[in-house]
């Protein structure tokens, strides 16, 4: 933690970066995404277990971005979120300092985006524990349990978005749910309409999840929603043997063909 | 990883030899090969004639078993048996409802989760490096590999080594230093299945293969599958008359060319049941290792 | 007018069998596995009464997330018939258990959705529905209705409200018409009872700030920069406006199938970028910062000024379901001290 | 409200026999927005297109809904049409009920339903329509042509004739592709150099053709009519201007013994070299790979005895752009090699030659001088067993299709080899004798009757060398399948016409389509047989399939007529079925993100980076732009876009729901 502050504060006083993204102490015990602007203000940064939150996705917000260069803090998942944003043109190569946390929870940072894939080329985090028992557990499902399991959960959905504002990857100026001419999707959160927004959401994301779970831990009323941009990311890593944000210059999986694809899930 | 062995018909008869040196290889190699518990005959070569849904079912239980048993490989040394139970799962896995009838017949789940394996590819993904371990004598000799048709045919359904011109034989081979020649009738007809209907037919079919092996300078020839052998070996006086000369040339089983060369004996191998007496020249056996004794063929060999 | 009885634990139960007897649709909290919700329940053993607050509010029962306000069909000589809202289709219902932020709650709507015009199909849930709050005995750090004006024993909004005391029983204010006719059938159950001091058996809800000073503070804040500074690491969700009690923004929407089709109302909210989008394109609250001084403005300045309730009651679920723990008592004790 | 006129067409009876068109009119008459609503007998006529012409004046109608046969048919009549009475041409729909409704149904009630549902739904549709002006783009008239084979050839100088700039890249060090290879041609007989070498010399001459031999085209951009080719001109070592072809450095030159890729292996060459004796530029070329300068950095004899002094080792590759208007693939074939065959001893038996290498053994200028005489031991061959379909027609082989030339190759070179060898016996294994063409059956029965040749129908199965003779296998199915064992001197395998190699890469950077077997893809097999999917890129030859002479030179000026048909214009209109990112006021701009998603998957490489700039010039935000001189409307973008930021004019996504809708919910 005082490696962060430490480096954050030199970033800030020689001015090679005008804000770092970071957490700092919340009310009641909870924590926040902060953005430190002056050197003096760089010892509120903390980081520790309660660190969970994606702050990638505040790398391509308007108010963020007009701050000037930034440096962020960032877990393995925060990592992945810069070289796929990288990859989809949200961020020019090396426009983000990189002030990295290891798995192990060391301090490392990261001067170029090379740097970071070749440290992400030695692993990225795994699923949790619970993730990985609930997504086995779906798996056994048979296809009409699975329907219902999934058509229960997302009947609860009251369509805040608030899966979609805390993805990074949902950095759409106006997403295709905000359509009406024509109206593509539902609008009022109904079983169906909610069933069609989330298989929409897990479908643009094929590829593209970083596998960060925000949306799940952001959901209010507690879908596992994150599970199935997970599966839709294990499905293109079996198929097309892509996974995101370990390279800067990733070709976009659902729309690169290349003539070895296997074609299996046709029928 | 469990390693199931179904010998068949032919290894329990004719090809006694075979089935004694697959299973002595898979010891000396440290690999435990476990024979399927009540098997039955694979349904070579009447039943697919007769009744698709019994030519299925019989190699289809064999195969339930061996999942049943938990066994992940199934080793099959038979040429016809290693078709028949390759192109019964290929059918089955092609089409799920007759997959279904089948277990209903069977009254056994066939999933068909095992995969099954030839002697040559048993050899190549399990042997290679035990051979290379444990080798102790190196065969100088040149060889002719010779596979038949049924190793590589039907290719769609094995997958397995080039149809027409075959190489797993040769580099095993080579790997035990024998020199491989090349060679015309590594996939030509033996004549099989005629060789007790009508002898004359494989007098000329294998005379062939034989001539061609010698002409081209083998000292013996290597083979994996029972009926080759048979025809190659026992009809050998058919294939004298046909051709008008005498032969001396053996036929070894590609187990029985391993086992020398990790040094199983003679006896344990079945080299001494071949009717075309297996007397290889000295250089043949010549120790690889400081130490190793080679083998006595004299003291070992008993009648059969 | 208000009655003081008092509901032994072991007579709720019969209490709530009368009521379904009576074909009424029972709303009250229940443990869906992960949280605490507001369900319809049939089995008495399914209302959870050990807990702080529900995770959203009982606004989704007066003011459904989703309505169809009409219907139509063209028919083929192109003529229509309408089908229009039927308030007499609504089940008679009772909410019980709900806390008391949560009936202020739902004054403030009855406030916003009757200023003027009476929203009909709102004013119709609204008075089919009884409400029977329990007061708080527990809270948590993000509860604050003790800064806008009442507290865990507050009446306001309530027909009955009940108190758990002594023995697990509940003296119960029986504190209008609707309560009163609520309990009709049931008189035997509810025994008559002195009026009593409930202190004793509420919860302390320590005062977080001064509302009254927030409201004048207001005046003169609108372009201060607090409001971007707050705002920096909202995500534009709406995730805190969906589970207050007291948020009242809507969408119309129309649905054309071709021959019929309808229009529905569904909630909405300040804090997404498309809600004052215009179809120009331009957009009066273009960022973040503008939509969060609204919800707070909106909350604590112009709702007073203009309805005379707060439009905030204290509960604290918007900062309890932020993903980005965005925090309203932190912000307001920021405005206070500036 | 949209002031609609619909016009229901009879097309004589073959629209009314099955559908009851004066129903359709009056139930279309109904539909809101339809003002007017007619049927007539036959739309497309005068009178009909008349018909149209004043109802629109006469009821101020803004959308037409023709309802008669395909868009392909009659579209463009009906938009003229429309057009000359002031109404923008693409407020103009078809409803097809003749293709979709009446010639697939019986007639009944349900068939004029359907037919009055298809109306309506482009009634729902046109309502949506939004005038849209054509696409006029300015031409660049030099055309370059890829490959200097026949078709090549042909292609340029029909376009150079016709006045125009043509840019000619050969990959080889010379133009002449495989005809250059040939002995004789079929059907005549004649001595194929004997009529190509005046042509490629005429190309080399052309005061309109500029040729780039021993050069790729490495990419294309831009669209038709404005592309700009990237042409790498690989490094010769050798002056082009300076050298005279003398030829005393390839007779100098030390290293002798590389294999003739132009012989196909049966002749040598040196290291700096021509191809063969009337290569065209008549320029050698230093082979790197085994030259003894460029391995060891001593020799450079052909340095000393070049008089000129036209030896330049240190030259490097050259990268040139060029604009041009249009583009030709002529890019040529291969043939399958004997090494394909196991079953015929893959490769290793000398004796067993694919068809060029029996070319150029019949050729005289080949390595035997035209003698036929066997690789290994140079011996005239007494038996010579050719095998047709060798991979071909052989889905084992992955290769389904008939390479079409191999029927009458074969015929040729046995007759060739009976001119030479009187006493030799020429027998040919085949499936079908596939002769079609003008006097090719001819030229085949004169094979087996004047020239003795003798056909088998059967295949072979396996060839075995054994005492320096090839042991054929075969069979006779017209003798009930009887085995057939010839022991051959010599085994000449009709192998199988493949695509050329590089054609892939080729087809990804001009983005043109290919088939599965790597051919180029025509836009229509039957209509559009000379055009890709990209327009103003246009194919010859066999690039395309496995083609003799003749259907290459044809194609070749097909090719022509079209390019001269463009450059003929002062631009190019085109249709503006396009793609378009929107664009929404600031501060979005568009609601495109930028993620450019949508760049690989166009086939067309129609999408482009729009940079949004403030007045000082700072990036605002970076947006795809579809390029309008590119796209070509087919969607892809379209579909995959996820925020719904592209759309496609003349089918929006508004259009296409509202026809969907107009199904869906009256049924």
């Amino acid at each position: 933690m005082e490696d962060i502050r430490k480096r954050a504060k030199q970033l800030l006083e020689a001015k090679t970066v005008d804000v770092v993204i970071g957490y700092g102490e919340g009310y009641g015990k909870k924590v926040k995404a902060i953005f430190v602007r002056k050197p003096e203000d760089a010892d509120k940064l903390i980081y520790d277990e309660r660190c969970t939150q994606n702050i990638g996705v505040y790398l391509t917000k308007h108010e963020v971005k007009h701050f000037g260069k930034a440096a962020i803090v960032a877990s393995v998942p925060v990592m992945r979120t810069i070289l796929q944003l990288c990859s989809e043109n949200q961020l020019k190569e090396d426009d983000v300092l990189t002030l990295g946390i290891t798995l192990e929870g060391k301090f490392l940072e990261f001067p170029t985006y090379r740097t970071l894939e070749n440290f992400l080329a030695n692993g990225v985090q795994p699923l949790t524990e619970s993730d990985k028992e609930l997504m086995a557990k779906i798996d056994a499902m048979s296809i009409s349990e699975r329907w219902n399991f999934w058509t229960a959960e997302l009947s609860k959905c009251i369509k805040c978005y608030a899966c979609r504002s805390s993805c990074p990857m949902c950095y759409c100026n106006r997403c295709m749910v905000d359509y009406n001419q024509p109206q593509w999707v539902s609008v009022p959160s109904t079983e169906i309409g909610n069933i069609e927004w989330h298989l929409m959401r897990a479908m643009h994301l094929a590829g593209r999840c970083v596998n960060c779970g925000e949306c799940g831990r952001a959901c209010p009323v507690d879908l596992p929603i994150h599970l199935l941009t997970f599966k839709a990311s294990e499905e293109a890593k079996i198929n097309f043997s892509a996974v995101a944000g370990l390279s800067m210059a990733m070709p976009s999986t659902l729309s690169t063909y290349k003539p070895n694809d296997k074609e299996n899930f046709i029928k | 990883m469990k390693i199931g062995l179904y010998p068949g018909c032919s290894l329990t008869g004719t090809a006694r030899e075979y089935n004694e040196s697959v299973v002595a290889i898979s010891k000396a190699l440290g690999l435990e090969v476990i024979e399927i518990p009540d098997w039955n005959c694979c349904g070579a070569t009447a039943a697919h004639n007769l009744n698709k849904e019994l030519s299925l079912s019989l190699p289809a239980r064999n195969m339930a078993i061996a999942e049943r048993e938990k066994m992940d490989i199934i080793v099959v040394p038979c040429a016809a048996c290693y078709s028949r139970l390759t192109v019964t799962q290929h059918e089955l896995h092609e089409n799920p409802v007759l997959k279904a009838r089948i277990s209903e017949v069977l009254e056994m789940e066939y999933h068909g989760t095992s995969r099954v394996l030839n002697v040559i590819q048993f050899i190549e993904e399990f042997g290679a490096k035990a051979i290379a371990e444990k080798k102790v004598k190196s065969l100088g000799l040149k060889v002719a590999c010779y596979y038949g048709c049924l190793m590589v045919r039907p290719p769609k359904i094995l997958k397995f080594d080039r149809p027409e011109d075959p190489q797993s034989m040769e580099k095993i081979m080579a790997s035990l230093g024998a020199e491989p020649i090349e060679w015309n009738y590594k996939t030509e007809c033996c004549g099989a299945a005629m060789s007790v209907a009508k002898t004359k037919i494989v007098g000329r079919l294998s005379g062939d293969i034989v001539e061609d092996a010698v002409e081209r300078g083998a000292e013996a020839i290597i083979v994996a599958c029972p009926m080759c052998h048979s025809n190659l070996d026992m009809r050998r006086p058919d294939i004298e008359t046909y051709k008008g000369k005498k032969f001396d040339i053996p036929i070894i089983y590609l187990s029985q060319a391993v086992g020398l060369s990790v040094g199983v004996g003679w006896n344990e191998l079945g080299l001494h049941r071949h009717f075309v007496k297996v007397d290889l020249p000295e250089k043949a056996v010549k120790p690889e290792v400081a130490g190793a004794k080679p083998i006595d063929k004299k003291e070992e060999q008993v009648e059969n | 007018m208000t009655e003081t009885k008092l509901l032994k634990k072991s007579s709720f139960e019969s209490f709530f069998k009368s009521l379904q007897g009576q074909g009424k649709t029972i709303y009250a909290p229940k443990n869906n596995g992960k949280k605490v919700e507001f369900t319809k329940v049939s089995t008495f053993e399914d209302i959870v009464f050990d807990y702080i607050n529900s995770n959203q509010s009982t606004k989704d029962i007066v003011f459904p997330r989703y309505h169809k306000v009409f219907r139509y069909t063209k028919e083929k000589d192109q003529s229509i018939t309408l089908q229009d809202f039927d308030p007499n289709a609504l089940p008679e219902t009772v909410i019980i258990g709900q806390r008391p932020c949560d009936a202020v709650g739902i004054l403030a709507l009855k406030a916003i959705f009757e200023t003027d015009n009476k929203d009909l199909p709102f004013t119709a849930r609204y008075d089919k529905t009884t409400f029977v709050t329990i007061s708080c005995n527990k809270c948590d750090e993000n509860c604050f209705c003790t800064s806008n004006g009442f507290g865990p024993g507050s009446t306001n909004g309530s027909d009955i409200l009940l108190t758990p005391v002594q023995n697990g029983d509940f003296y119960a204010e029986i504190l209008t018409e609707k309560g009163k006719n609520l309990i009709k059938a049931n008189e035997s159950l509810f025994e008559n009872t002195a009026e009593m001091d409930k202190t004793p058996f509420l919860v302390k809800v320590e005062p977080k700030f001064d509302n009254t000073k927030i409201q004048e503070k207001l005046g003169s804040l609108f372009n201060h920069e607090t409001w971007v500074e707050q705002s920096l690491h909202c995500i534009g969700c709406g995730a805190c406006a969906y589970v207050c009690p007291a948020c009242a923004c809507f969408d119309i929407l129309d649905e054309d199938n071709g021959r019929s089709g309808f229009r529905y109302k569904c909630w909405d909210s300040c804090g997404l970028g498309n809600f004052t989008l215009h179809t120009s394109g331009h957009n009066p609250r273009e960022v973040q910062s503008q939509r969060w001084r609204q919800r707070i403005y909106h909350k604590f300045s112009y709702m007073p000024k203009r309805e005379h309730v707060f439009g905030c009651v204290g509960c604290g679920r918007c900062s309890k379901v932020c993903p980005v723990n965005m925090n309203i008592i932190e912000h307001l004790q920021t405005v206070n001290e500036l | 409200m949209a002031r609609i006129g619909v016009f229901v067409c009879h097309c004589g009876e073959n629209i009314s026999a099955t559908v009851d068109c004066k129903s359709v009119a009056e139930s279309t008459a109904e539909i809101p927005g339809v003002v007017h609503s007619v049927e007539y007998k036959y739309m497309c006529s005068a009178p009909g297109q008349l018909l149209i012409q004043e109802a629109i004046a006469e009821h101020k109608l803004d959308g037409v809904v023709v309802s008669a046969c395909s868009p392909r048919m009659h579209e463009p009549t009906f938009r003229n049409a429309c057009s000359r009475a002031n109404l923008n041409p693409y407020m103009v729909e078809m409803a097809n009920i003749r293709e979709h409704c009446s010639w697939v149904h019986e007639k009944g009630e349900a068939t004029t339903q359907k037919a009055a549902d298809i109306v309506r739904t482009m009634v729902e549709k046109v309502k949506k329509n939004k005038p849209l002006e054509p696409i006029r783009v300015p031409i660049t008239k030099t055309a370059l042509v890829i490959g200097g084979g026949v078709a090549g050839i042909q292609a340029a100088l029909d376009i150079a004739n016709g006045g125009h700039q043509v840019v000619m890249v050969e990959r080889e060090p010379s133009i002449g592709g495989h005809m250059s290879q040939l002995s004789e041609t079929f059907p005549t007989l004649d001595c194929s150099q004997c009529i190509l070498t005046p042509r490629m010399v005429e190309v080399y001459q052309h005061p309109n053709i500029r040729l780039i031999t021993y050069a790729e085209v490495i990419g294309l951009d831009g669209f038709v009519g404005n592309f700009v080719a990237k042409i790498k001109k690989k490094a010769r070592s050798v002056d082009e201007d300076v050298c005279t072809g003398c030829g005393a450095c390839w007779n100098k030159c030390p290293q002798k013994k590389i294999p003739n890729e132009f012989e196909r292996g049966l002749g040598k060459r040196t290291a700096i070299y021509i191809p063969f004796p009337q290569a065209v530029p008549n320029k050698p070329v230093i082979d790197k790979n085994n030259c003894t300068y460029y391995k060891t950095g001593k020799c450079k004899i052909c340095e000393k005895v070049c008089l000129p002094g036209a030896i330049r080792f240190d030259q490097p590759d050259e990268i040139i752009e060029i604009p041009v208007g249009s583009v030709t693939i002529c890019t040529g074939f291969d043939v399958k090699k004997t090494d394909f065959f196991p079953e015929y001893g893959y490769g290793k038996y000398k004796d067993v030659l694919d068809g060029i290498q029996f070319e150029r053994l019949a050729s005289a200028s080949g390595p035997t001088l035209g003698e036929i005489r066997r690789p290994s031991d140079g011996q005239i061959p007494k038996k010579i067993v050719f095998i047709k379909c060798a991979g071909s027609r052989d889905p084992a082989k992955g290769i389904e299709y008939c390479s079409k030339i191999c029927c009458m190759y074969t015929a040729k070179h046995a007759m060739l080899y009976k001119h030479k060898v009187h006493d030799g016996t020429p027998i040919v294994f085949y499936m079908d004798i596939r002769a079609g063409g003008k006097n090719y059956e001819e030229f085949v029965r004169r094979a087996q009757v004047e020239d003795e040749v003798q056909y088998i129908r059967g295949r072979v199965s396996k060839v075995i060398e054994k005492n320096g003779k090839l042991l054929v296998y075969g069979a006779d199915t017209l003798l009930g399948g009887k085995p057939v064992l010839i022991e051959a001197d010599m085994v000449v395998l009709a192998t199988a016409g493949v695509s050329n190699e590089g054609a892939e890469e080729l087809a990804q950077t001009l983005h043109v389509s290919y088939d599965q077997h790597k051919f180029f893809a025509e836009a229509h097999p039957k209509l559009k047989p000379v055009e890709t999917n990209t327009a103003g890129i246009y194919l010859a030859g066999a690039c395309q399939t496995t083609k003799d002479i003749p259907d290459s030179v044809s194609a070749a000026s097909g090719t022509a007529a079209k390019v001269l048909g463009m450059f003929a214009q002062k631009e190019i209109t085109r249709e503006p079925i396009i793609a378009v990112v929107n664009r929404i006021s600031p501060p979005a701009f568009s609601t495109c993100v930028g993620c450019f998603m949508c760049q690989p998957v166009c086939p067309y490489n129609a999408i482009e980076k729009e940079e949004i700039k403030t007045r000082d010039g700072k990036v605002l935000k970076e947006l795809a732009r579809v390029n309008p001189g590119l796209c070509q409307g087919c969607g892809t973008c379209v579909a995959l876009c996820r925020s719904k930021s592209i759309d496609l004019q003349g089918f929006t996504d508004q259009q296409v729901y509202s026809e969907v809708f107009a199904m869906l919910n009256d049924i």
